[in-house]
């Protein structure tokens, strides 16, 4: 599908999704944070979208707001490439998505790595731990208000 | 090399005036042709330790391999296990994560144990010194290093050089005073 | 039946290509000794070629009066990804225009953080830097790795800039 | 009791094999935690992170220019394909579009690095399986690439040759000689790798029916590169999202549909021909022109997101910038072929022998830091 097509598709299933501008690289859309799930079983599921390969999950700080994941999708059927925008609430206290590791099994691993550097939690995610630092670091290293005086020399 | 330690002890006064020359007994004579044999064979057969964390573990096999071939110099003995190895090359980036267990390896080797940090992340961190929060600085702050080679990665004639700039260090130890390099490392002596 | 024929084949097949693979390593055996690429490294060090833009270490040129290029003005400390270099200098009244101008004191170069990226002799307006093929660098005592690339008493020289550039 | 009696009424107790950090056999310092009930795998756990260097997080502090340089210390064996994907992001970003000239050298280079990679792989993999000749083949015909690196590059393995805008140097003038020379030994030299290796009877026997991994399990762990191409995938990125000189160029995308080692073992034997040809194509028209546009000292890039997909040795490798219009990004995300790959060993090995593990690691070819990061 192409782009105008896509978000036309996209608009006539679901309500609430906000698209990026024209200008972007990909076709972009920011979805609420209860509707993922449901989206991204809508994209893999739906015979005309079939984005099966999830090749990136980013997760990203928008300082001082909030945290967000972004999924960059692509269908190995149509070759064509989406990405999925979600935010969680206060970056202080409210900072859970929902997981779609049992959607796409790759971001099993990308989760974690989101919950390890980020402090992202992925709820209903099966073995949510730290994947590259130690159990007992303090603090998620890829935060942006992130200081380690100990091991960090700033220059 | 035990009992000419003992005798030192015995001749030596803390109080002796000025500087003491050992030996003199003609027992000198004998150690000095048996530490060059002890250090000529140690030289000769250094055997080191499978340890290759990122890219300089690349240059290291290279250097292993047909064009460099430092078996020429009796290098190739290649051993994953610390047990039977004499030197570790540590080829690559120390993190945080790996810094025990670089250690741990380092403590089972048998003595006498000798390290060459390849390559800038294990000398001082490299490209990794500033703003990285999980990179040792160097991997002298976790075993004590005897020959540091520069470069990113060097390339395996330098890390020959440095090969052999060791072999020269060791050759000239003396066995009767040798210390094990990781005494009193971890009071910064 | 069948399978004791099978098993009986694949040894067989196992032990032609076992000898197949033996026969290259053989053929390379009694190859003429002009094949041989292993280098004899300490020996051959007069007579070690390597490709002329192979970098190994940063210094600085000198003339023969001691002059170099190096105006300090710090961008190779600003585009060095690592840290490795750091300028040290001071402001001096010149003494023909009585304005004020940036001397160098000291080059400190840190080779053990160097990754030889070339960006800062890319970035060098007046070419005072480059690289050279010094490979064997291997120390003892890490603080020998950090150096001072100008020399003693040596002098920043617009005219050494100017011939160099010209060329 | 019957034999069968014994059998079923055995109790076993599984237990966890500690495999790495420092294994001769992991590639680098990977760890795989392992329950083995006997010598039978029932889960892998791979800890990572003993190489965990914080690139990402200093590629927030560093300019664009100085990121290149890092990119070399991920996946060290695809260096330059590494850093073609971070000058193409920016340079598309900026809406710059390069000579004619860099493209197709850019292409050599990145063939060129493919095959040393490969090369390596080859050897390696000989290595772990047990056989050690293997190792010397392939590293006397590295040292040859090694040596055309050298001399245009100025380094060996970690290359920094792209910038953004094109080249560091214009390519030496030996340089297409000396490729066209490598080119004439390495046709002669794969067949000989092949009888070596893949015509071995032990070999094959230590790989066939190994580590299966499915069409569907292949896409929906993200597998890309030549381990998906040896389940019957069409994911190579040179094909599917063309760029810099690969859309002027004809050859075939390996697919083999077995899905096990020796066929991902395969694909990459017989893509080590098609870079060959690759480079056959290319080295003979390679255009007159510039090898750099000009840049600004200090680039900045327009506020927003960019992604830019290649294929390295080992996969899909993908860039990834936020950016806030500073002369730093805002985000720099690396997706690493190596991790994805990474994630479905734990499922392709469940009930194989830990001997097996290391010939199923060996054929997803992992390179730790580039997992890492």
């Amino acid at each position: 599908m192409t782009r105008t097509e896509l978000q036309s598709f996209l608009t006539s299933k679901v309500e609430g999704l906000e698209f990026g501008e024209e200008t972007t690289q990909y076709l972009t859309v920011t979805v609420p944070r209860e509707k993922l799930r449901d989206f991204m079983f809508l994209l893999k599921d739906t015979e005309e979208l079939a984005f099966d390969y999830m090749f990136s999950l980013t997760a990203v700080d928008w300082f001082p707001k909030y945290l967000g994941v972004v999924y960059h999708l692509e269908s190995t059927k149509y070759r064509h490439i989406l990405v999925v925008h979600v935010n969680t609430g206060n970056r202080e206290d409210d900072i859970s998505v929902d997981t779609v590791s049992d959607i796409y099994p790759t971001a099993h691993f990308h989760e974690r790595e989101a919950y390890d550097l980020m402090g992202i939690v992925f709820e209903g995610h099966s073995d949510l731990r730290r994947l590259f630092l130690t159990d007992d670091w303090v603090g998620h290293p890829l935060r942006k208000d992130y200081v380690d005086e100990a091991n960090m020399i700033v220059k | 090399m035990g009992v000419e330690k003992d005798i030192k002890k015995e001749v030596l006064k803390d109080d002796f005036p000025g500087q003491v020359i050992p030996g003199g007994n003609g027992g000198n004579i004998v150690v000095g042709v048996l530490d060059k044999i002890i250090n000529w064979g140690r030289s000769n057969s250094l055997w080191p330790l499978y340890f290759g964390t990122s890219c300089c573990a690349i240059e290291m096999m290279q250097t292993g391999a047909a064009r460099h071939d430092w078996s020429r110099f009796g290098f190739e003995v290649a051993r994953p296990t610390p047990r039977q190895a004499d030197v570790i090359v540590i080829a690559g980036t120390i993190t945080n994560k790996m810094a025990p267990a670089l250690r741990k390896l380092y403590d089972q080797m048998a003595e006498p144990k000798y390290v060459v940090a390849m390559g800038a992340c294990a000398i001082s961190g490299g490209p990794f010194y500033y703003n990285s929060y999980s990179v040792v600085r160097g991997a002298d702050h976790v075993i004590p290093v005897d020959v540091y080679v520069p470069g990113c990665p060097p390339r395996p004639e330098s890390l020959l050089d440095a090969m052999i700039k060791l072999q020269k260090k060791i050759r000239s130890t003396k066995n009767s005073e040798r210390k094990n390099p990781i005494d009193g490392f971890d009071e910064g002596k | 039946m069948n399978a004791i024929i099978n098993y009986f084949s694949e040894v067989l097949n196992g032990g032609i290509s076992l000898l197949k693979g033996m026969g290259i390593t053989g053929k390379h055996f009694v190859r003429s000794p002009k094949e041989i690429i292993t280098q004899q490294y300490p020996e051959n060090k007069d007579t070690l070629v390597f490709g002329e833009r192979f970098r190994a270490q940063l210094f600085m040129e000198h003339n023969d009066e001691n002059q170099i290029r190096c105006d300090a003005c710090q961008t190779c400390e600003t585009v060095c990804p690592n840290g490795s270099i750091e300028v040290v200098w001071h402001r001096e009244a010149d003494p023909e225009t009585g304005k004020k101008k940036k001397v160098l004191d000291k080059y400190v170069y840190h080779l053990s953080m160097c990754t030889f990226c070339n960006l800062c002799v890319l970035a060098c307006p007046t070419e005072a830097i480059k690289m050279n093929q010094e490979f064997e660098t291997a120390v003892y005592d890490r603080s020998e790795l950090t150096k001072v690339l100008n020399k003693p008493g040596s002098k920043f020289s617009q005219d050494f800039v100017d011939k160099s550039l010209e060329k | 009791m019957t034999t069968t009696d014994v059998n079923t009424n055995l109790k076993t107790q599984e237990y966890l094999i500690n495999m790495g950090p420092q294994h001769p056999a992991a590639h680098g310092v990977l760890r795989l935690i392992l329950t083995v009930d006997g010598e039978i795998i029932h889960k892998v756990d791979p800890d990572l992170g003993y190489i965990h260097r914080s690139i990402e997080k200093m590629c927030e502090r560093d300019t664009y220019k100085q990121i290149v340089h890092l990119t070399d210390r991920l996946d060290y064996l695809s260096s330059h394909i590494n850093n073609e994907a971070v000058c193409l992001a920016v340079e598309n970003a900026l809406g710059i579009e390069v000579p004619d000239r860099v493209k197709y050298i850019r292409t050599i280079m990145a063939e060129l690095t493919r095959l040393a990679s490969h090369q390596l792989w080859w050897g390696v993999m000989g290595m772990d399986i047990g056989a050690l000749t293997a190792f010397m083949y392939a590293f006397r015909d590295r040292e040859m690439i090694n040596d055309i690196m050298e001399e245009t590059v100025g380094a060996r393995l970690t290359m920094n040759y792209n910038i953004p805008g094109g080249l560091m140097f214009d390519i030496h003038p030996g340089f297409q000689k000396k490729v066209k020379d490598f080119i004439k030994h390495f046709r002669k030299a794969l067949p000989e790798y092949n009888t070596l290796l893949s015509d071995n009877i032990i070999f094959k026997k230590r790989l066939q029916g190994i580590g299966y991994i499915s069409k569907e399990d292949a896409i929906a762990y993200g597998v890309s590169g030549p381990s998906a191409r040896g389940s019957g995938i069409s994911c190579d990125v040179r094909k599917i999202h063309p760029y810099s000189a690969y859309d002027k160029v004809e050859f075939n995308e390996i697919l083999i549909e077995g899905g096990d080692s020796y066929d991902r073992y395969m694909v990459r034997m017989k893509e080590m021909e098609e870079s060959m040809n690759i480079i056959d194509q290319l080295i003979d028209n390679i255009p007159e022109g510039d090898f750099q546009v000009k840049t600004p000292a200090l680039i900045k890039l327009p506020k927003g997101e960019y992604y830019q997909k290649v294929e390295t040795a080992r996969g899909e490798l993908g860039v990834f910038i936020i950016s806030d219009g500073k002369k730093s990004p805002y985000r720099f995300k690396f997706r690493s072929p190596g991790f994805s790959n990474l994630s479905i060993l734990d499922k392709i090995s469940r009930g194989h022998k830990i001997a097996d593990l290391v010939a199923i690691m060996s054929s997803l070819d992992f390179v730790i830091p580039d997992i890492d990061r």
